[in-house]
């Protein structure tokens, strides 16, 4: 368990009174973000995100599975998160611990609950053989707000993404032999194709400390932070998923603050993310 | 999952014939176990949580100690039998991901500060379960952290609001759950209203989330009532303090 | 490992002496033993058992699933037991230990062994669907003699339980178009009955310190006892499943008055059994 | 599992010749290990058994020690290739249970007060199994622990008797085992016939229970003395002690 | 992490200078080995191997199984290895620790590379059902170098191995009546018959300290030494698999004439080995 | 597998048109991790490599220790996305053999002696692969030690020889390796061409590995200058030292 320096938190906390960050941003603004995609040849769709020092890459593989039998008609998706010890000398190797898995988790639930990526049009027979989407995010820097770099990067190299029809040729001609559905699939789709998306939330997380709240907080803002909220909106604005961190609490007048921000830095974000992948 | 069932009736009554305020019968029960420091038996709806309390102990292993206050380590667990399909028993990502802001929300209002080095353990057990677990967990945890006698700042307390058929209404069933549009469970402080926990799944426009926090908070106060009437009911039936 | 304060062992053995024990008991007699069934509705079948100050919930989940391929007609039985935080402080999170897994294997024999449940009455096709009875058992407060307040659990639960034809009947219907005698079935099982079950063996425990013997210990007696032994025996007297725990021993003489104890308090025990269950 | 099998003939005789009272061959080979402080190489019936003695010495983790005396840490594995369908490697709930009795019955023998804070750890390996494999281990055992001079108030000794097709018989092959009625497997310290081990799974009269045990305390005395036979040969055939 | 007694290092080290080792052998020449084949009845093949004081028992296990998707027409091995606690007061219970995993995977290499064990004639119907070669190593005593020890073991084994007609018949007769090529198979093969093998390769491994090279070490000198190298030959001296280890290094020279040593013994071990399984 | 794919033309050209004693494609960055200590992104062919370095610093557990020097904890890992088929995030065998032969290599010119008790940890995220990942990931942990400033005898660099259609052959490429006849992967320390990595699978003569070792110390240092170059060029584009 590491003890904030005291020495740290006082300059931080300093600067906050002044209306000021160590970074020279002001509370509502992010750091600099940087999107490159498809830069993994071996993986349906890949990108890597930088927010300040922090930086996530992301792959998506596409494989032929069969469906969950509650929804026999619907492709499937997962989402797992390693918290490597390359990024940082605080994570260890090994099983996840509690931080990686609300951090997947909340990744996970930000794309499936909010339906982005289209699980009905994944379906290649009904009962017998779907499309599964996995989501891998491989933290390799760690300066802070995991949840926001780690969301960003799972959307973007989902846009990059295709449905691996070529690939998988040998496979699908296999499967198209018993079932006349598959066969008509891939008369439809006679080549790779864009995995089908909705429109994406944007995942913003704030941080509260000394009464003070900021977005987008960098590693030595999140080691003294009290409170965390992390807040996705949708392009008209409504919120599509939150997540309240830490041992601290925010009145209710502090959340509504931190959801406006959240949509303002939205906007922006989104556009990042569109131009990176050539919408 | 989407379906044709309709949560709402044209009258506002819901499937179990709530209306859109209305929490689901809760019943508590004080220091139902013999062997644990503090324990609370709840019943909200169907679900049915047990909780026992242990502590402030020495946490183990050491490097888990923080040398300024003590940790807690609630474990929110389903027993097997809890759910239509049997569980595999031990913790799995949800449970972990629930027994992490379950005590991140209990941390804030427990005087960590007087016990250095210390954990007090919190475990949650869900014997039945029917949508709103972690609401039920974490508000029969304020209690038997009370029933431990842990010096608490405030007694925490949990409840949820959601959206469905398009209405905002408080404490989701089983079927809103299931096909509902939003879920949104928080904890509160109730003497400040605080919010420990937050946590908001689905579709919610700013008006209707507002409206959702604001009811889901008048819900934390019914729900804190009946806490505070249950660990009163203890005290006074027992002239000696255990 | 604990070291059981002298001064605990030296009072009860005094007290041992003069043939008596801490709570007032006799050496041949049980703590007081309540039984509710039936309290968790999302189970097939439940109980909740207290002996003394100890309690533990039993929950059976009954599922369709697919025999085992040395026994196509026959249902299958599965017993966990878990030692969770909530019963002890000495009870740790985590996978099961040397004394959880004695303890869920021994409850497993004293059913499985002495053919409790039917399970050739439990086959709905040969080699294809089959009933799956999972018997699990939750410890919620720990004051000494766990087996014989798990395996009272676990009957108790057992004779709660139905075969959840309402529950499941979407997926029965789906099998009976593929299986002529799930059809059959079904038309012979139109709703819910209970799980066939035989006359079932009483498990009771004693255990020696001091040259003294006595039955159904508590935690206290448990801590300083130097042998364990547990007897489970059926409505006729006979003995059905015998397990010796601890590191001291017993003599020839010593084990055929434990089994006369057991025997005796067996009947008594059932009688409980049988009340609590409506027979 | 029910068979049409006859398991004894009309003149009394087993399936494979014995009488009900007849052990199976029993071989003891000790010493068998250079690198084991103590090591015995068993053959009972078709099983064949490997034990090593190593210890005292300092029980680690630290945390499994017992400042007042030292603890046995046995360890009953199969390999892979000891049944008919190959079991997986490591230890699983039955080897588990079984290593946890074999400690206790070991433990009553060895002067454990000698070594606060130590462990003696016996591992055994069932290379073939076929029936019995617990009392054939703790057998062995017994002998490694000889081997490895750890003092001893006695040297154990393990049988079992059981019941086919309605007769108490000593010692149960495999068929027995799989066929028969019940199985009493035991241990003894052979000087004072006090009852280290006992298990049993099946269904016995009272009476019948009696004579099982005296048969299976006669049959260890059986093994017991072929437990010291083997242990003298190999000293009294090495000039010099180890 | 042992610290190797300095004295010993200096007195093995002073004894290599003049040419000598600890046990009177060259620096060429192996310790006496003996192989025992057969030991184990319930294996379909077995040995027992001792190079010197380090004894290894291999068994083989051979059951129906299906095949890899990409293998369709092929048997499948796998290989185990365990370092029992029983083999040295150094080894521990538990999950295999990175000495075990290579001891394994070089092991499992040294037949897998070489093709000894003839998977395509392991097909009992293409696609559904195969023979799979269970290779499991038991080290009962541990004097150094398990490397040799147990891929001999393996060997050894292996040539005593026969495909189990007889114990599986009953699970065959169900398969012939689905598959016509296994009714064929049957008719070809009414018995057991001995696993189809090729030539084996045999493994020597040397070590180096003090820039001295010897065969086969001891576990005192393995305990002192700077760097390993098992090489494995052919019947024609050809390489048919190498593995370094250990964090010293190996000039080009010396890694000639460890190849030219491992050639030399090889041909010895070779002999053996046939002698033993009586060919 | 087998094949009828022909690896080599008659113009000895190969699949991808490289002669036979040609490498693929190195492009190295060093220093572009923030946090890490030393770190370094490499490609080689279609190989894409991350390794971050951190130390030396206390080794954990502290039975790790020892305390005469440092050791070296390589951890060699694939990337889920990394491979064709997704690959289960976590170690396997194979990644655990190859994050131990890469240590050793790695201890083997690193002045641990400089360390007592310490432990120097190279993270090795292979990111895409395509045949000689070790190789790649080696000759990165080479650069980013040296960008981590840990004291080196010298810069161990890594390269494969392998035999494709009976001829040898540097730097196999993906259907190489999958139809090719052997792999010899080695490292040296090519100040003095000591070996500290050797694996072979595959078959060769004893003519041919000699030519293939020598072929494979050649392309080390090929990889070796490009190592150097990129070392170079990063210090001198930075003015002031990290």
């Amino acid at each position: 368990m590491t003890i904030t320096p005291a020495i740290k938190r006082d300059y931080l906390s300093k600067l906050a009174e002044q209306g000021k960050r160590a970074d020279g941003r002001t509370f509502n603004e992010f750091r600099k973000i940087e999107i490159e995609t498809g830069l993994i040849p071996k993986a349906e769709g890949s990108a890597r995100v930088k927010i300040g020092n922090t930086q996530v890459v992301a792959g998506i593989k596409i494989l032929i599975g069969t469906p969950y039998p509650d929804t026999p008609e619907s492709g499937a998706m997962t989402t797992a998160a390693e918290l490597i010890p390359m990024a940082s000398p605080d994570f260890e190797a090994g099983p996840p611990r509690e931080n990686a898995i609300e951090l997947a988790r909340v990744v996970d639930r930000g794309i499936r609950e909010s339906k982005i990526i289209e699980v009905d049009k994944l379906c290649l027979e009904p009962g017998e053989a779907i499309w599964m989407v996995f989501i891998d995010i491989h933290i390799i820097d760690f300066d802070g707000n995991l949840f926001d770099t780690s969301s960003l990067a799972a959307l973007a190299a989902l846009h990059n993404a295709v449905i691996p029809i070529e690939r998988l040729r040998p496979d699908l001609e296999k499967l198209q032999e018993k079932f006349p559905s598959v066969k008509k699939y891939l008369e439809e789709h006679p080549t790779d194709y864009p995995l089908p998306l909705q429109e994406p939330p944007i995942s913003c997380t704030s941080v509260k400390y000394n009464n003070v709240i900021m977005i987008d907080p960098a590693l030595d803002e999140e080691e003294i932070a009290e409170a965390r909220l992390t807040v996705a909106t949708d392009k008209n604005g409504d919120i599509r998923a939150m997540q309240k961190g830490l041992n601290g609490s925010f009145t209710v007048e502090e959340i509504k603050k931190i959801i406006k921000a959240s949509i303002d830095n939205g906007v922006k974000i989104r556009e990042e993310l569109y131009k990176s992948v050539g919408k | 999952m989407e379906s044709d069932i309709k949560l709402i009736d044209d009258n506002g009554k819901r499937l179990d014939g709530r209306a859109p305020d209305e929490l689901r019968k809760i019943k508590i029960e004080v220091g139902v176990l013999h062997r644990a420091e503090g324990s609370c038996y709840l019943e909200w709806g169907g679900n049915k949580v047990m909780v026992a309390v242990y502590g402030p102990k020495e946490a183990l292993p050491r490097h888990t100690q923080n040398p300024l206050r003590a940790i807690v380590n609630a474990r929110y667990n389903m027993a097997a039998f809890s759910v239509d399909d049997r569980k595999r028993p031990g913790p799995d990502r949800r449970s972990r991901e629930i027994s992490k802001v379950i005590s991140e929300a209990l941390e804030k209002v427990i005087l960590l500060e007087k016990f250095p080095r210390a954990s007090i353990d919190v475990n949650i057990e869900v014997l039945n379960a029917e949508a709103g677990t972690r609401c039920a967990g974490l508000t029969a945890a304020g209690v038997a952290l009370a029933d431990a006698g842990i010096p608490l700042k405030d007694i925490p307390v949990s409840c949820a609001a959601g959206k469905i058929d398009g209405h905002v209404v408080l404490d989701l069933g089983k079927e809103e759950d299931n096909f509902g549009d939003a879920d949104l469970p928080i904890a509160i402080s109730p003497r400040t209203n605080e919010i420990l926990l937050l946590q908001m799944d689905g579709h919610l426009t700013v008006e209707e989330f507002d409206k959702a926090l604001e009811m889901a908070i008048n819900g934390c106060h019914i729900a804190s009532d009946i806490q505070k009437k249950a660990i009163m009911d203890k005290y006074q039936s027992a002239p000696e303090v255990k």
